[in-house]
């Protein structure tokens, strides 16, 4: 009984100082400074280790961790859908200055929770509420034309292809998925009219085995470079890649990079990766939020210019991608930023 | 249609079949062991998640071989805990498999993330090994028909060539053997084995140890072999096809290989089939399977109605 | 020497039963030495210490002279001792020598060596004269032969001494007659045989010895050759007993069920019942006579409708039942106390008060528009348990708290609550203690004297004699012979019919058939 | 699955302590395993702990959050408990709570969904595809002795898959591609009993149920029949009661339970539309509720009470601490295994003792 009194008041006491530094919550973002740091959550619906679209977002708290005054809590809700409203409420709960939250899973709720707690700010990334309809004053919707990427990439794929016959691998069907395809499509063509995309739904995010069964039956199709846009779906295609010796597109972060520590031969075989530069993107919000020139209450459509996507180059694609290719690439890239170049996305 | 002939005749999807087949028919094997000795075993899905977990993280230290046992070993653990539980506790042995079911998925996430340092979704933060292949290249010296050989042998898992004979040995051991004699009659009638002094609790023990062996050895080939690696709930219900797979065996080994098979190729299908009929929805592939298994079953259960008829009972 | 000897035995389980107190028992070799006493009396508490199943809580054994105890079966076998179940223990889809062999089999290697079990069966088979086939499954053969079967596990076993658990309960006479025969052979060939039984006549034939059980104490041993019957019986319980029980003249003119070209067949498609036509009048008890599993168990079922008919017609006061489902059958006047009480005639879960309206869910007065009146069903439950003095401790206990004779009283107390127009008997007193027996079989009797129709069958022939006013002989599931129950009709003669021996024609039968 | 006379009172107490010792003794050594689960992973062990057992009673919110999975535990735990008292190990409440959520997703997007039979007209479609659904698996065991565990567990994975299909596909989306349905019109929206929370209606139909199936098992003739069959069928049979019609009824009842559930889930305040993998695999813990309860429908939201207690404690700790979720799934599993075996409180005595000997035999030589 005294163990449990006991909890008692350490959770009391824990619910005084919560309640004290949301009273306090201070208006002019100039008071941030490190010893009195921007309380940051960022919340993911689901859990850290997908080595790529959540581990990315980490990976930038971290890097706005060391250059500006906040203090990022990672809040993993995990794969049970029921539980994701519940808390993302506990965290706007729990007296944080800026919630993070991404993709259309949470953009519902965040739409719902952001006028009943006006002091919060929410960045929902990956998508955006629809400012015309809602409450949304202290919403700032992030989002990416990967299409553009993923035009850089399918050109280059496309290139290097002996065999002409490229494979696609969507986890599930999507704009945000469906949008790298979109582009890698488009630049595929570009550089070779008669290039065979093929393309397979693995219907899961988290099936390796299944991923990399399809991509297997792509490149006994003939594919001989594969793009999975499929998650943890899409480790076990990458793998099933490097057992064949044919060559991959990585997706969202840069793959062959976190695959160099564990797996250098994984990493070898990926000569690019199609980049949702989701954790730069988020540390500039935060940049801005602090700055108070953060335009929140409206969307942001980032792209190649913005350097909120593109495509790695890094060692591998130095290596793996011949340097005819890599200029025309790089020209290319200056035309789509010049507007010169127009890609269809799938992003309204 | 060509395209499909082409795809479905080809040595690569035979060597898809076995590779989607092995982890099934090791699992399916494990609960025809567990059904004739008169337990039927709904954590091999649990058993087979505990053992992809426990090969992919004793892989990163040991040999593949080791890590192959390990997850062989972490399957027979488990069945002793359900026959304690089963037959010393007297608790009802479903409710048992179930506990083993939630405990691996919860368990397995919790361990993996104590594993990897935080990471609950995917193991690729460790280097875990793959089981050997058998490479029988040397066969195209054949001449002739020796290409076609080791397009169709070479390149398999040593786990299918292992599931392979298990499906000879383990019907060897059920009709060729004592314990095997034991095991079916304490499935069928306990008090026979009991009055003749056979030890009827260690045989249902060690049954449901050899049952969650066989499991964990087909969760060592999903992730050290279809799979390289450890990602959470990978096992995908493949665990439950295989208690389908049982039933619709006959509960006899060769029976088992045949369903097995025939879940792998469904599995297999479902594979290859976005590739060639993009119209076809993924979630009416994924439940092929489920609807096979149902299917079979009624047939089955049809079937026995029938013969019962057709001698004059109603 | 003593062979093997019991001293002070006592077992109490952990519901606090005493089964065993201070029990002492004294086996010569090379003698048939039998354990009589009545049900209840803890012969087989005793005999499953012997075999190792039970451990006892005091006292010790003696074989050889030295102190044994014997932690498993597997410890009693291998000091020599074998046991036949009653219930066999026997896997019904085995071949016998693999039942025969299981546990010690013949290796090569890991391999089972099946051609030498094969080869050691019929050898053993034949030594002993028990004439047992080593190849088919056990569930194709007769009763008898199964308990052969048995016999050759132990013997198999190399058994020096042979527990036979009430091996004549299932027997008929001839049968009965050919064990012995098996006995005497065992016992010049060395061996030592306990008998346990409760059946006198059979006890005083073939036994040497006896030790007379009564209330979990060994209250006696005996020569067989210098007691009677009837001292043995008061040895048994203590007290004078007569089973017997009066029946009072009824008017027997009215028929009241009819079956006519019944036909039923089994799960594996053999015929078991093949065209039988027999009729039951009110007031009159129709004794089923018969080998078990020569068709009595089931004609009995399809007659209550819970086992579907191949062929023919039953009739119920004049009219057709043969389509109609249990509950309406059981409205049209017929009840039915079933062979196995645990498996078949309770709820052992469910509480008395349930038990005893289970049948009458249809009944206005327990039942309204669906809905349980509970205070009639307690009622109902108070009313009868007192009319059938069981013992227990209120409506709302669970049956599986009572014991064996008082779970038979709810059966027969639901059945007979109302009188039946026919009522069906399957072993009504089986396992059931000698108190017990006595009011079941009055319980029984009444009803037949207030008009109702029985057909009854048994194991117990002597129960057969005591309770019938007909008895029909079934052989194969056919008719062979039909008695008028007078007191010159013996065992015997009802045996050589049981067995098919010999088959009255239509003509003989004709009296006993109205 | 219960043993309890439903008349005489004083064993009826008798057990029911009995069975509360048992319960607790249960929770307390799944509860001394969290802690020490806890201690071993969390840097702050003290904190996590806190979390877990006082913040579902903190705050409205919490409050909120934990009386709507005792609403819904209570539902999928009666669901099991009828199946369970019939002596079927169905296992198909969650594809039958997904069947449920679909049949009232088309319901109340069709243009019934805006009239004001909106709410009642999803809530009884669920019910009724439920109940279609508890059928499928209770006929083929009927009429062709289909094993009634495995049929239901497929069952549940056609039905997560055809959610998954007919979301993407047949229902009408805010967005194409997006893997939930647009809201549900107001007027098919349970409403909350607490606003802003997610109490709502969904609670009255669980207390409802409870009282229904009470009712249903213990105080009509269809529940004694149940009651009978699930203790032996058999002898059911023998009795006249048909022991077929009352299995295929009690699974089809408590299909209906499960359809319902579906319902509460999609029409309640938890989502107001049908998303993929909405449930989260709460339908599978009603295994549990019913096991500690024993199945008897009174017992069913108490245990659910402290259950629900327990599951939000742990997801608050997940989200507030360093100590992941899964833990409870190590909890759950130890108290299904705790509460199913004839587990003791003197447990650690039972240990070490031998096993007991041939029961087997005994029954053979009975």
């Amino acid at each position: 009984m005294s163990m449990f009194s006991s909890f008692t008041k350490v959770a009391a006491g824990f619910l005084m100082s919560a309640s004290i530094v949301a009273a306090a919550v201070p208006a002019i973002a100039a008071d941030y400074t490190k010893d009195n740091p921007m309380k940051v959550a960022l919340v993911l619906h689901g859990t850290l280790g997908d080595k790529s679209f959540f581990d990315d977002a980490a990976e930038g708290m971290k890097a706005a961790e060391a250059d500006l005054p906040v203090s990022v809590k990672i809040i993993e809700l995990g794969y049970d859908r029921s539980k994701w409203e519940a808390g993302l409420a506990d965290a706007a709960d729990s007296g944080y200055d800026v919630i993070i939250a991404g993709t259309f899973d949470m953009t519902g709720y965040i739409t719902e929770l952001s006028p009943q707690y006006p002091d919060v700010k929410f960045i929902d990334f990956d998508d955006t509420p629809d400012f015309s309809k809602c409450e949304c004053k202290n919403v700032l919707g992030v989002q990416y034309t990967t299409a553009a990427a993923g035009y850089l990439a399918g050109y280059a794929a496309a290139k290097i292809s002996k065999s002409g016959t490229l494979g696609t691998i969507l986890g599930m069907e999507f704009p945000t998925v469906t949008d790298f395809k979109t582009g890698f499509d488009q630049g595929a063509k570009a550089a070779n009219p008669n290039v065979n995309i093929l393309n397979a739904v693995a219907g899961a995010f988290n099936d390796p085995a299944k991923g990399k069964e399809i991509a297997l039956a792509q490149i006994n199709q003939g594919a001989d470079v594969v793009f999975p846009i499929a998650g943890g779906t899409g480790i076990g295609s990458l793998q099933a890649v490097k057992d064949s010796g044919k060559l991959a597109v990585g997706v969202d972060s840069d793959q062959a990079t976190i695959f160099a520590g564990s797996d250098p031969a994984q990493a070898e075989v990926i000569f690019t990766s199609v980049l949702k530069k989701v954790g730069n993107s988020l540390h500039q919000a935060l940049k801005a939020t602090i700055d108070g020139t953060a335009p929140y209450g409206t969307r942001q459509l980032l792209g190649i210019k913005d350097n909120a996507v593109g495509i790695a180059k890094n060692q591998w694609y130095e290596k793996l991608v011949p340097a005819d290719v890599r200029a025309e690439v790089d020209a290319i890239e200056q035309k789509i930023i010049s507007g010169e170049i127009v890609v269809a996305t799938d992003m309204k | 249609m060509m395209d499909i002939f082409l795809t479905v005749f080809s040595a690569t999807f035979f060597v898809t079949i076995i590779r989607t087949t092995t982890p099934l028919l090791l699992a399916t094997l494990g609960g025809l062991v567990a059904d004739l000795s008169g337990a039927l075993n709904v954590a091999l899905e649990g058993m087979m998640l505990i053992g992809c977990l426990t090969a992919v993280i004793v892989s990163v230290y040991a040999p593949w071989y080791v890590a192959v046992l390990a997850g062989l070993g972490v399957g027979g653990l488990l069945g002793a805990m359900m026959a304690f539980f089963a037959y010393r506790l007297k608790a009802d042995i479903i409710l048992v498999g179930f506990a083993v079911n939630i405990l691996a998925a919860g368990g397995t996430v919790f361990a993996l993330a104590l594993a990897t340092g935080g990471d609950k979704g995917t193991s690729i933060n460790l280097q875990s090994q793959a089981i050997p292949a058998v490479d029988l290249s040397f066969l195209s010296a054949i001449p002739g028909i020796g290409p076609i050989l080791t397009a169709f042998l070479s390149g398999h898992s040593v786990l299918s060539w292992l599931a392979a004979f298990l499906v000879f040995a383990v019907w060897y051991f059920l009709f060729r053997t004592p314990w095997g004699l034991w095991l079916r009659g304490v499935g069928e009638y306990p008090g026979a084995p009991e009055a003749a002094g056979i030890p009827v609790a260690k045989v249902r023990t060690w049954s449901l140890v050899v049952s969650g062996a066989l499991a964990g050895l087909g969760g060592a080939q999903l992730a050290m072999f279809n799979y390289v690696g450890f990602t959470r709930d990978m096992t995908a219900g493949r665990g439950f096809i295989a208690l389908g797979a049982v039933l619709l065996g006959a509960r006899h080994p060769v029976g088992a290989l045949l369903a097995a098979l025939l879940f792998g190729t469904f599995e297999a299908f479902a594979v290859v089939l976005p590739g060639l009929f993009n119209w076809m929805p993924a979630e009416l592939i994924r439940m092929i399977p489920f609807v096979v298994t149902i299917a079979a079953l009624v047939l089955f259960s049809i079937r026995a109605q029938r013969a019962l008829a057709m001698r004059g009972v109603k | 020497m003593a062979l093997l000897e019991a001293i002070g035995i006592g077992k109490t389980y952990p519901g606090g039963v005493v089964a065993n107190d201070g029990v002492n028992l004294v086996i010569e070799p090379g003698e048939v030495h039998a354990v009589v006493g009545e049900n209840g009396a803890g012969k087989s508490t005793l005999m499953k210490i012997l075999f190792g199943i039970e451990q006892p809580n005091a006292g010790r054994l003696v074989l050889d002279g030295k102190d044994v105890s014997f932690a498993g079966p597997r410890a009693a076998i291998d000091a020599g001792i074998g046991m036949v179940f009653q219930h066999f223990s026997l896997v019904p889809s085995f071949a016998v020598y693999e039942n025969v062999v299981m546990g010690s089999e013949p290796r090569q290697g890991i391999r089972f060596d099946r051609k030498r079990a094969i080869a050691e069966v019929q050898a053993l088979s034949d030594k002993f004269r028990l004439k047992v086939d080593p190849l088919p499954p056990v569930s194709s053969l007769p009763v008898g032969q199964q308990q052969r079967v048995e016999i050759l596990k132990a013997l198999y076993r190399n058994a020096r001494i042979l527990i036979l658990d009430e091996p004549t309960a299932v027997l008929a006479p001839q049968e009965v007659q050919e064990l012995f025969v098996a006995i005497r052979s065992l016992v010049a060939q060395g061996k030592t045989v306990i008998f346990i039984a409760h059946k006198l006549p059979e006890v005083l034939e073939i036994s040497d010895r006896i030790t007379v059980m009564r209330q979990g104490k060994t209250v006696g041993q005996v020569k067989s050759s210098e007691v009677t019957e009837k001292s043995l019986a008061a040895l048994m319980v203590g007290r004078e007993v007569t089973l017997r029980v009066d029946r009072k003249p009824t008017d027997q003119s009215k028929r009241v069920a009819e079956v006519r070209g019944l036909r039923v067949v089994n799960a594996r498609g053999t015929e078991v019942v093949a065209g039988l036509d027999l009729n039951v009048h009110a007031g009159e008890i129709v004794g089923l006579v018969g080998v078990e599993g020569n068709g009595q168990a089931e004609t009995l079922e399809a007659i209550a409708g819970l086992k579907p008919i191949a062929a023919g017609d039953i009739t119920l006061s004049g009219e057709a039942i043969n389509g109609l489902p249990v509950l309406d059958r059981r409205g049209r006047g017929l009840a039915s106390i079933p062979e196995d009480r645990i498996s078949e005639g309770l709820a052992t879960g469910a509480t008395v008060a349930e038990n005893l309206v289970s049948t009458k869910l249809t009944d206005r007065r327990f039942v309204r528009s669906g809905l349980l009146d509970l205070k009639a069903i307690r009622d109902n439950a108070t009313k009868l348990i007192a009319e059938h003095s069981i013992r227990v401790g209120g409506p709302g206990y669970t049956v599986g708290t009572l014991s064996g004779g008082n779970m038979q009283k709810v059966v027969v107390a639901r059945e007979l609550s109302e009188q039946p127009k026919l009522l069906l008997v399957n072993q009504p007193t089986r396992g059931v203690d000698l108190g017990a027996t006595q009011f079941i079989w009055r319980t029984i009797t009444d009803a037949r004297d207030k008009g109702a129709a029985v057909l009854l069958s048994s194991a117990d022939l002597s129960e057969l004699l005591a309770l019938s006013d007909r008895l029909l002989v079934l052989y194969r599931g056919r008719l062979v012979a039909a008695f008028l129950n007078t007191p010159d009709l013996t065992p015997e003669t009802l045996g050589t019919y049981m067995l098919g021996l010999s088959t009255q024609t239509a003509e003989d039968m004709k009296p006993a058939l109205r | 699955m219960s043993n309890v006379p439903a008349i005489d009172k004083s064993i009826r107490f008798k057990a029911f302590r009995q069975e509360v010792t048992r319960s607790v003794g249960a929770l307390v050594i799944a509860l001394a395993v969290t802690t020490v689960i806890v201690f071993l992973t969390s840097k702050a062990p003290l904190d996590a702990l806190t979390q877990l057992f006082t913040a579902p009673a903190a705050k409205t919110r919490t409050i909120g959050l934990w009386v709507d999975d005792i609403a819904k535990l209570t539902l999928t735990g009666l669901a099991f408990s009828l199946v369970f008292q019939a002596r079927q190990f169905a296992m198909g409440v969650q594809g039958q709570v997904y069947i449920g959520a679909i049949a009232a997703s088309f319901v109340v997007l069709s243009p019934i969904g805006t009239t004001p039979f909106g709410l009642a007209a999803g809530v009884l479609a669920a019910m009724a595809a439920g109940a279609f659904y508890g059928f499928l698996p209770g006929i083929a065991k009927a009429k062709l002795g289909a094993n009634e565990i495995v049929s239901s567990l497929m069952l549940n994975y056609i039905a997560i898959e055809l959610c998954n299909f007919l979301v993407r596909t047949s229902l009408p989306l805010p967005q194409a591609g997006v893997l939930t349905t647009v809201d549900f019109p107001e007027q098919s929206v349970l409403p909350a009993l607490v606003a802003n929370t997610r109490i709502d209606l969904g609670l009255i139909f669980a207390i409802v149920a409870v009282l229904v199936v009470w009712f249903a098992l213990y105080r009509t003739s269809w529940g004694l029949k149940l009651r009978l069959v699930g203790h032996n069928a058999r002898f059911a049979e023998y009795s006249g009661i048909k022991s077929t019609f009352i299995m295929v009824s009690a699974m089809t009842a408590s299909g209906a339970l499960g359809g319902l559930l579906g319902a509460v889930f999609v029409q309640g305040q938890t989502w107001g539309k049908l998303t993929v993998q909405f449930e989260g695999g709460l339908a599978f813990e009603g295994i549990l509720v019913a096991i500690v309860a024993r199945s008897r429908p009174l017992a069913v939201p108490i245990v659910a009470i402290f259950y629900a207690y327990l599951r939000q404690g742990a997801s608050l700790m997940n989200v507030r601490t360093d100590v992941p979720a899964e833990v409870i799934g190590v909890v759950t599993a130890i108290i299904i295994l705790l509460v199913s075996s004839s587990f003791s409180v003197n447990f650690v005595s039972k240990l070490f003792r031998r096993a007991p000997a041939a029961a087997a035999v005994q029954s053979a030589a009975k």
